[in-house]
């Protein structure tokens, strides 16, 4: 199978489906002739053209908003957001908008839309090209928030959310996007929006999270597995709604749970991960749920120490969880 | 009998459309009036009017191609959506919030229009949003081949939101084929038109948009007709969107929940009502020998009777079961 | 003691700041003449002109901005949102901006703003005029969240908030406007913001909630004290950043817990509110912790019996409360 | 020797301040050059650049009362900052993150400016927002009855966010002293002005706001001047808001991180360097006898002095306290 970087897997998985259903385009800043600041749309606008493949002015409000009508209409539309902190402008379109049409009009009309965007820290981007957003929209029914960890997983879920009937917020961790790489098949295949996966079986401590984070849990893992500690590593792939069942499972398994965010931790999306499990298996538990995340500060500094200060990383991840384990 | 000009016919419209033109004029402030009526009896708990409107409402709507175009009307557009197939009875239904209601099942406030099935691209309250949905649907259509405009109007201080400024921006740089219409009533809520925007007219802001703008008599139906066909004939031959703004005079209060005795005088709007399109469309009708009075009494007659019937079955009818709440968040 | 209304005590803590300090001025949409859509600002046009009582046009971004604007230059805006459910557009200058100067300019630069907008439902408001918005901005340290329940705490915290030098969003439940009336005092006074209060002392078990759901919550309380269940109520009063002594002490004192929220269930500020209890005092618990909160649907329909299906009412937390006793 | 017009007199400029504005302009330049070079060898991690634009930057900001009025510039304003009192040494601090930088103690990129003391309002990245904040403190300014304007700038692809709209409107209204300049230089990272708006001119949308709009060439320091003197004069006055959009060209890539042969051609680029402000000042100043061949030479040599020595001070100074990035999130 060919190994692929993060941000090939978002190249891939537009290109297949741009393919596939001529109804799907892509609109954004600068995602034409310069394919993205990221690349990650590199190659398109040459190969599908201008119509489909199209830079707008620099307007969030009206990127979203321009992209639900047309998915109103029938397309199914991928509209990027530069940055994830640049989605800000355009809330009140995909909360009031977005999220809500289907259940407004009673099921009448749908919103299609896939908006992608590049989110998380540890790349210089201080506090405005650093953020994770996500529990901005964990509260909206109507709303799905995917956040995959692995190229596998880009493919399957970016794939799965450009053919959903609902519209789904799909955040890419830049950080990820060339630092991870993974087999990835040329074959089709989508995978389920909603469910979370197990990406490594252990006996001795649960942890639960996503993103750039499942990665370095991972490696945590092989290297307190050498000291007897087993970890069972569940990955949320989609935050909002949560699959409670995958993390009601995953938590009894072993009854110590450290859950993990790169997000500020009060008011994270895994304060409703503990919850979920404070609410359902708590009699299973033989330690308090821990959290490791940031600090509540708005979002990293720009200055490397600080910066590095804020975020989460491999030995931060290893000593929560060796922590646990000993608890 | 003083001879006065036949202007629907120059402008290609029959007798009969012009009628027609009336005859939803009218039901639209029958079946406003009737849920004031409803809601100070306490029956239904909310109202926002057409009232005032109607007339640039129904002359817009008669321009469009109301088999083909698209629209995304505001709150106040009883006048557009009865023009685009919307019935008494529907409108009824949404006003009681009941399960048959064609617009949310009973789920939103009355005046939150919504259809698929009538190309009606369905609202939410928060103003202004659907701008942006009109431009999105317009691009789509492009996309598709289709032959068609997308329409959407909003308030003047409505205008003044991001997500028109946006919106318009968007569609202009892409030539699309969409009509914007700004139906100022002079308020916006409580605040008058030159609290809310610094420029002569709204239509000043075309420009900006590389577009074309243009004030009409909001109370001649005529005049906006003829203001629609034109933008939606430049709209088909690729000439992109146009910016409309028709000035009338909101007759009503904002809503039920307001009392706009606060914040403008009796006269001023007593004053306002003398300009009623509604009227001045009859005065015309009758001046061209279009409307006599058997006429306008059949009219009149069947109007009332619509009413009626729609009060009467939407009042009667079932609201959606409690539990049902928890359907259509998601596809199933 | 005078009785005032909840919304009297709204009006009076504006009229005492506007007197104590001429650099507080209000804006927002029909907040003048019309003395506010709700009429929170009744009589301020009238008493302090038409310069600090500021109809501004309808753009809520501007709203947020301007009065960011206005507060970084030295005065103390007090800004109206129509409803909560509007002030989506203005998240960008809330999160953004309003959340973030102090931490970004190294302390040199403050917002001294408050934000006031109506939430809640059961107001036959419909989808977009009955919305909890708070978890939207329960994540962006900088900014503060008050969401009192009775009109003492109201005028307290409202005053609280003006003099505030860090911006405030301070929301108010609409249904308890006119529907809440309780003693507040003529005298100046203010209450701090981060500090949550007992609002009954009990044994058996622990309520915690806020706004309008702690009415419920202390009616249900009598009721069941006639049983014999002794019930602790905590009102959070301020639910971000949350009061994280008082709710371990709260939860520790019973060992059972219940929290209410009128919110979605998912996502919502309680889950935040179980994540502190499993992490600091998961051992004293005698029970799950408990979550009463609406559904998982984009707020509440028109139509009042699916209206009534949504909210939390005395009814549903009085059963709540038994069923959590009896555990 | 051509005899050229002394336009600077014209307007009541000294030689000296001629002089100081060029100075200016050229340690803008300068300090950004520099900074590309500390980029490449992997010093600092990003820079954002002014060139191209210092001649409109120092042009406005000298216009302004730069001991009282208040400014809300946008990331490419060295030119404005400059004149406002930041100096090269402050902008390397930031360029290098230390603790000592006085617009966010390395917080924030470079470009992020801020200062009480200096009357910068703090700027964040999200494009735009700050042009509220502008008409907020402009309001506030003439609530305390202060005799200031408030001058803010921004790029012409963020002339299209919501946020301008809101904020020109919301200053049009309420006839406020706030200058808005707009710095159009032709691309928003890779998308040409004309895949922007869809307007001739930016300065087509001050109508829409009841205010005045010009466009004026970006290269020439001293019709930006006028334009600016004459737009804060009227603001002083009582008459409200202008809208000044200066066109000139982005000399650079968008920033350190993009590549800008993706999107135009080296030609394109060359071309525009011909016209360079910076040059073009200089020869004017050479050609009124301003400019001498000696004070050419001392003001480069001050200039690279100044240069040399931020670096240098700059790269020597210490970071801030991981820990420290807990401090001043709220009144501590
Ligand atoms: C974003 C937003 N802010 C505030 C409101 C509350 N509101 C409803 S209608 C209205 C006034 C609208 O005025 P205008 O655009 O002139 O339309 P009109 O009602 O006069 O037809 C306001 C402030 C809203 N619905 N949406
Ligand atoms: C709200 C927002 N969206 C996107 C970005 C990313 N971005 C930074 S600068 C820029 C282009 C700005 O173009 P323009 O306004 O013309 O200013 P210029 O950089 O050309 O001076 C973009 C898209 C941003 N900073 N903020
Ligand atoms: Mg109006
Ligand atoms: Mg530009």
């Amino acid at each position: 199978m060919p190994v692929r970087s993060y941000i090939e897997a978002v190249t891939l998985a537009l290109r297949e489906e741009m393919q596939r259903d001529e109804n799907v385009f892509i609109l954004g800043e600068d995602v034409g002739v310069r394919g993205g600041v990221f690349r990650a749309t590199a190659g398109l606008f040459e190969q599908f053209g201008e119509a489909r493949v199209m830079d707008t002015p620099l307007t969030e409000s009206a990127i979203a908003g321009v992209g639900i009508g047309a998915a109103m209409y029938g397309t199914r539309p991928v509209a990027e957001m530069q940055f994830a902190d640049f989605i800000l402008p355009a809330v009140n379109q995909i909360i009031s908008e977005a999220a809500k049409t289907r259940y407004r009009s009673n099921n009448d009309w749908t919103v299609p839309l896939t908006i992608r965007a590049p989110y998380g820290g540890g790349v210089h981007g201080a506090l405005y090209h650093s953020q994770s957003i996500e529990s901005i929209f964990a509260n909206q029914p109507g709303l799905k928030i995917v956040m995959p960890s692995t190229p596998y997983d880009v493919k399957g879920l970016l794939k799965a959310a450009v053919r959903s009937n609902d519209p789904v917020l799909f955040l890419e961790h830049k950080r990820a996007y060339r630092l991870i790489k993974g087999e990835v098949p040329d074959e089709d295949y989508t995978l389920p929006i909603g469910k979370a996966d197990v990406k490594r079986e252990g006996e001795d401590i649960t942890v639960i999270t996503y993103g750039l984070a499942v990665h370095f849990a991972l490696q945590a893992a092989e290297k307190l597995a050498e000291e007897g500690i087993s970890a069972h590593i569940l990955d949320l792939r989609t935050v909002y709604p949560l699959d409670q069942e995958a993390i009601i499972e995953a938590a009894s398994k072993t009854g110590k749970v450290l859950l993990i965010t790169e997000d500020n931790k009060e008011g994270s999306i895994i304060g409703e991960v503990s919850a979920i499990i404070a609410e359902h298996c708590l009699f299973d538990l033989d330690a308090p749920i821990r959290r490791l995340a940031g600090p509540d500060i708005p979002a990293m500094p720009y200055a490397p120490p600080m910066e590095k200060f804020f975020m989460i990383n491999p030995e931060k991840v290893e000593n929560a969880m060796r922590d646990l384990a000993e608890f | 009998m003083v001879m006065v000009e036949n202007r629907h016919q120059a402008l290609g419209l029959s007798d009969d459309q012009v009628l027609e033109m009336y005859e939803t004029m009218l039901l639209a402030r029958k079946v406003d009036e009737r849920m004031w009526k409803l809601n100070r009896a306490g029956k239904i708990p909310f109202v926002i009017s057409c009232q005032g409107q109607e007339a640039a409402q129904v002359g817009a709507a008669f321009a469009l191609d109301r088999e083909k175009d698209v629209i995304a009307p505001y709150y106040r557009d009883l006048g557009v959506v009865l023009s685009f197939g919307m019935t008494a009875r529907d409108l009824m239904l949404s006003g009681f919030a009941k399960a048959e209601d064609p617009n949310s099942g009973g789920r939103q406030m009355p005046g939150h229009f919504g259809s698929k099935k009538l190309r009606i691209l369905t609202q939410s309250s928060p103003v202004t949003t659907q701008v942006a949905h009109a431009v999105g649907a317009a691009l789509a259509s492009r996309m598709k081949g289709e032959e068609i405009v997308t329409f959407t109007t909003f308030g003047e201080g409505s205008s003044n939101q991001g997500d028109f400024h946006e919106s318009a921006n968007f569609a202009g740089v892409h030539k699309l084929p969409v009509i914007f219409m700004c139906e100022n009533n002079q308020y916006a809520i409580s605040v008058p038109v030159k609290k809310q925007l610094a420029c002569e007219r709204v239509s000043d802001r075309a420009v900006g948009y590389g577009m074309q703008g243009k004030t009409i008599d909001g109370n001649d139906p005529l005049a906006v007709y003829e203001a629609v066909k034109e933008a939606r004939e430049r709209a088909l031959r690729g000439e992109g969107p146009s910016l409309i703004e028709t000035v009338s005079y909101r007759l009503t209060p904002h809503s039920s929940d307001d009392d706009d005795k606060t914040y403008r005088t009796v006269d001023e709007v007593e004053e306002a009502k003398k300009k009623d399109g509604l009227f001045q469309f009859s005065t015309y009708l009758q001046s061209v020998n279009v409307l006599t009075e058997e006429k306008e009494k059949a009219i009149h007659d069947r109007v009332d009777q619509w009413v009626e019937d729609a009060t009467d079955y939407a009042e009667a009818a079932p609201y959606a079961e409690p539990e049902s709440a928890l359907l259509y968040v998601y596809e199933e």
